[in-house]
């Protein structure tokens, strides 16, 4: 069970972990001065969240690590984040759209989690649903604005949705951990996310003029670690840079 | 002119200014000229920083530095509302920031180069602004003094946050001493340069602070900061890279290297370490940024027409 | 003068080295098949006169290193390398143009440097002349075909020439550790190479029917160490990376 | 049809066709396809290597990645030229390959992870391709054959090149050791899929084995590969991610367990892991030099007819 929920912890803490590198990698570049306030608040927010789920995971470990030497101390295979979530940005309608995926889920996710039956699990969701309703609510509101805005936005908005659909389905993809942490009251199957999840796109998807791909292929490997995209090991090279170069300094 | 007399008047009584009083042309394009080149400053500022936010040691530090970038687009924000008080829009001032007819501080032209160059930036950098922008609050535009006062709270929160990442360094391992020294190497002089040239030679000194939109002159400011950072330095255990900066008992202030203004003209002038970057960084920003701000545009006049014609 | 010697070697490693990795970034996504062979041809040999320099520099440091560490294990500050030579490809012609300023340079440089009285210098700048001929020919050629081609080449390469110009000044500036070298007669005064440059720059600009900014500022800070651009810091994080995650693996 | 059976028979007896003899349709389109799908191989198979390239981590492995490369594109273009004798251009088979109408090897959607990947590509892809290739220098159309020729002399290289650095990862520390046998475990069922599916489900092979054009069947090679890789497996100490792979006494042969087909016709399909990257990467480096190959095509034509004005 331990390693269970360390697993489970890692994909929670890794998610956040990689998609906010991801989005501070905006910092200066958004579109618009508020574009970039908001980009890096949400960045932020997933930062603070990452430090309480590696936090946790650290201590559920019990090897003496910390959330750091989890964040900047492993290699790719050791990740559990989703493969969308370590894909480049490209443009900012893929960035949002990817964000749109996320929250969405994240919402849902989080908001069941609250329950959870481990009350540091249910603490860090109660601390962490606020902020991801919130990103929701931004990320569903850009992309009906620029799915149903301009010929090129809306092109742009679909080429993104396109994009992204084979790496949505990861999030529903149940394995043993996940079976083991519904077992155990600690966290939902992520399958039984999924039809709340496809009635909110369906619906920010109409409202954005916008249509999902047909196919339900779903690229598979992130969350359990077994084959990542090659995009993880470039960010990692960077994130982990200086705690690499300099070992046990303190910053 | 007795109109100009009066506006004298209510300035030198400490009365503010309002957007909709009258004020003399060049009171209004000095203003321009100035909270524009702050706003564009905060902008920009966010890239020499924005460099490292990817690569930040630890969570914590990554997210105390993505809490100042954002405060720093925040702070570009109320400047270009207190500009646009002044009939300017902020996409004209944009425009004009992209065209090099306006500047920025040229303190973003140096490239931050370790990770010591974000407690450098935050202890020397905002530390200089502060020491320009606390008197600002009592500038004699109402809107631009009240937007000063929100920002120097802020401000002071990342000075302590930069001397704090210094503190770390300069008590750490060699590599780590080595990378502050070398960062206070690289941006003493150029920290010293923000305050611009020394007053025989500035041009809009005298009338900006009879208006009182300039409040010290540049050399006060300049005496100022080297006495509060000198022993900053110090306490640090560093050194400052000036062989002739020392102690002087009888004015009770340092005496110290005045900077090489060849090179502070290089800089303004374009040839900085990296104007260049900096620029093409913004102007890709808003060319790729062009289409998100069109289609936001189009939908909103769709969802107002679409209101108008549902009453 | 051990430490002068060290220096020089070093700015020659790092010069190939930079480049080299620059280069290679190219791999798989050049313009024509052609062009991504003849690429990786010059990272190839810009790579293998890293060793020869590194290694050379290595030995003289008496320290214990060796060109991989010295390639692999310094931070930014550590470097010799041109400021040009870390900048980012950008497109094609700038990338082209930077080799074309450089091959100029370089086979000014290591032709004199056949005479040094350092008989590992000669011995190791024989070894490298004739590869930094065939790189200069190319790079000319290839800089006239484009600035004499289409409009849109021509304006591409202009962009690129005033983009790069005010970095071939480093090339030519002499410090203590350029003078110390010229006194031992180990490596030429670099300022005694400009003229010659500049004509063989001048013929190939007419001849691109492209033209040479007239501002002769120059960016410093690189061969000195001094100060670097923001983007060496990012190659390193790449480069390293492996080394750095890693310390004391054999590969 | 006597031409055609003139034809079979100057290929029963061993004849090389020549690029102006006459052939049959089918054996000229199959030859295209098979041939700009090996180039197409080689190009796109330039960019899982170039992923580590810039991250090799020493000058020598750095050096040895970067003629590999090389080779590869040299590859490329020695087929490119064979299909060129065939009456299509390497713009167009380039058109069709950016266009998703022709293949390369479907290895190429796999992502390098990390170093180790380096060997398993080297090892393991290398040492499958030789496998097909060998035979094919052997091939009635003289033009591949010959290119066939240049092209082992360099793989059989670059195999051991892959496996060298295996041996250095394999006896290498813990961390080294698990990248090794993390690479064998992604690597090898892809691996068993460049083979082909089983010949009972494999359409073209009947005819282009007769036309020899296909000189082996996809099982022989598969088995082929297997009895060579898994001794060099266990020289190497890593274990084959096959429970039921045993030798058998009897048939002199490993048992082995399929690859998973479903996945091979998914990743064929467009849905491997890499599919879209790859060929985004292809098309951007093409659209992007369109400009290149634009202006030197121009200044060829510029010089050439001042060549002509000039005599």
């Amino acid at each position: 069970m331990s390693d269970g929920l360390f697993q489970f912890l890692l994909r929670m803490g890794d998610n956040t972990l990689v998609l906010g590198h991801r989005i501070s990698e905006w910092c200066g570049q958004a579109p618009g001065l508020e574009e970039d306030i908001a980009l890096a608040n949400t960045a932020l927010d997933l930062i603070g969240q990452t430090q309480m789920w590696l936090g946790y995971a650290a201590e559920v470990e019990g090897a003496g690590r910390t959330a750091d030497d989890l964040a900047f101390l492993r290699d790719v295979w050791d990740f559990r984040n989703l493969l969308m979530l370590e894909r480049p940005n490209l443009d900012f309608g893929h960035t949002i759209t990817r964000q749109f995926f996320f929250d969405a889920f994240h919402v849902l996710l989080l908001t069941r989690l609250q329950a959870s039956s481990d009350a540091r699990v249910a603490e860090i969701a109660a601390k962490s649903v606020k902020e991801a309703a919130y990103h929701l609510e931004r990320s569903a509101d850009l992309v009906i604005a620029l799915g149903d805005g301009t010929d090129e936005s809306h092109q742009r908005m679909q080429s993104a949705v396109d994009l992204l659909w084979p790496f949505a389905g990861e999030m529903f993809a149940a394995d043993d951990v996940d079976n083991a942490m519904a077992a155990a009251g600690i966290a939902p199957d992520p399958a039984s996310l999924r039809a709340e999840w496809q009635r909110k796109v369906d619906q920010v998807m109409a409202d954005a003029t916008l249509t999902l791909p047909e196919s339900q292929f779903a690229h598979q490997g992130g969350k359990t670690g077994r084959q990542h995209t090659e995009h993880l090991g470039h960010m990692l090279a960077q994130m982990q840079w200086l705690q690499r170069a300099y070992p046990g300094a303190t910053w | 002119d007795p109109q100009e007399r009066a506006f004298q008047e209510r300035i030198d009584a400490g009365d503010k200014i309002e957007p909709k009083d009258w004020m003399p042309d060049g009171y209004r394009k000095n203003l321009i000229r100035q909270i524009g080149q702050h706003a564009h400053s905060e902008i920009v500022g966010q890239l020499p920083e924005g460099n490292w936010i990817t690569r930040a040691p630890t969570l914590e530090r990554k997210a105390i530095l993505l809490a100042k970038v954002q405060d720093e687009a925040g702070h570009g924000l109320y400047l270009y509302c207190a500009a646009e008080t002044l009939g300017v829009s902020r996409d004209e001032l944009t425009r004009m920031l992209l065209d090099g007819k306006m500047k920025y501080s040229s303190i973003f032209n140096y490239p931050t180069l370790t990770w010591a160059d974000m407690g450098a930036v935050g202890w020397l950098v905002d530390g200089a602004a502060i020491m320009n922008q606390v008197p600002l609050q009592r500038t004699s535009y109402g809107p631009y003094a009240r937007a000063m006062v929100r920002i120097c709270k802020e401000e002071s929160f990342h000075q302590r946050q930069g001397f704090d990442i210094m503190m770390k360094m300069a008590n750490g391992t060699d590599a780590q001493k080595k990378m502050a020294q070398d960062a206070l190497n690289r941006f003493w002089f150029p920290s010293l340069m923000m305050f611009g040239p020394s007053d025989k030679d500035s041009v809009h000194s005298a009338q900006s602070m009879a208006w009182r939109i300039k409040m010290n002159t540049n050399d006060e400011l300049r005496q100022k900061f080297v006495d509060q950072t000198v022993p900053q330095a110090e306490y640090l255990g560093l050194t400052v890279p000036d062989p002739d900066l020392r102690w002087n008992d009888e004015t009770g202030q340092y005496d110290f290297s005045e900077p090489n203004w060849d090179e502070f003209f290089d800089v303004i002038s374009g040839n900085g370490p990296c104007n260049t970057e900096r620029l093409n960084t913004r102007k890709q920003a808003w060319d790729d940024g062009a289409w998100v701000r069109d289609g936001m545009l189009a939908h909103a006049a769709k969802r107002k027409s679409q209101g108008i014609a549902a009453q």
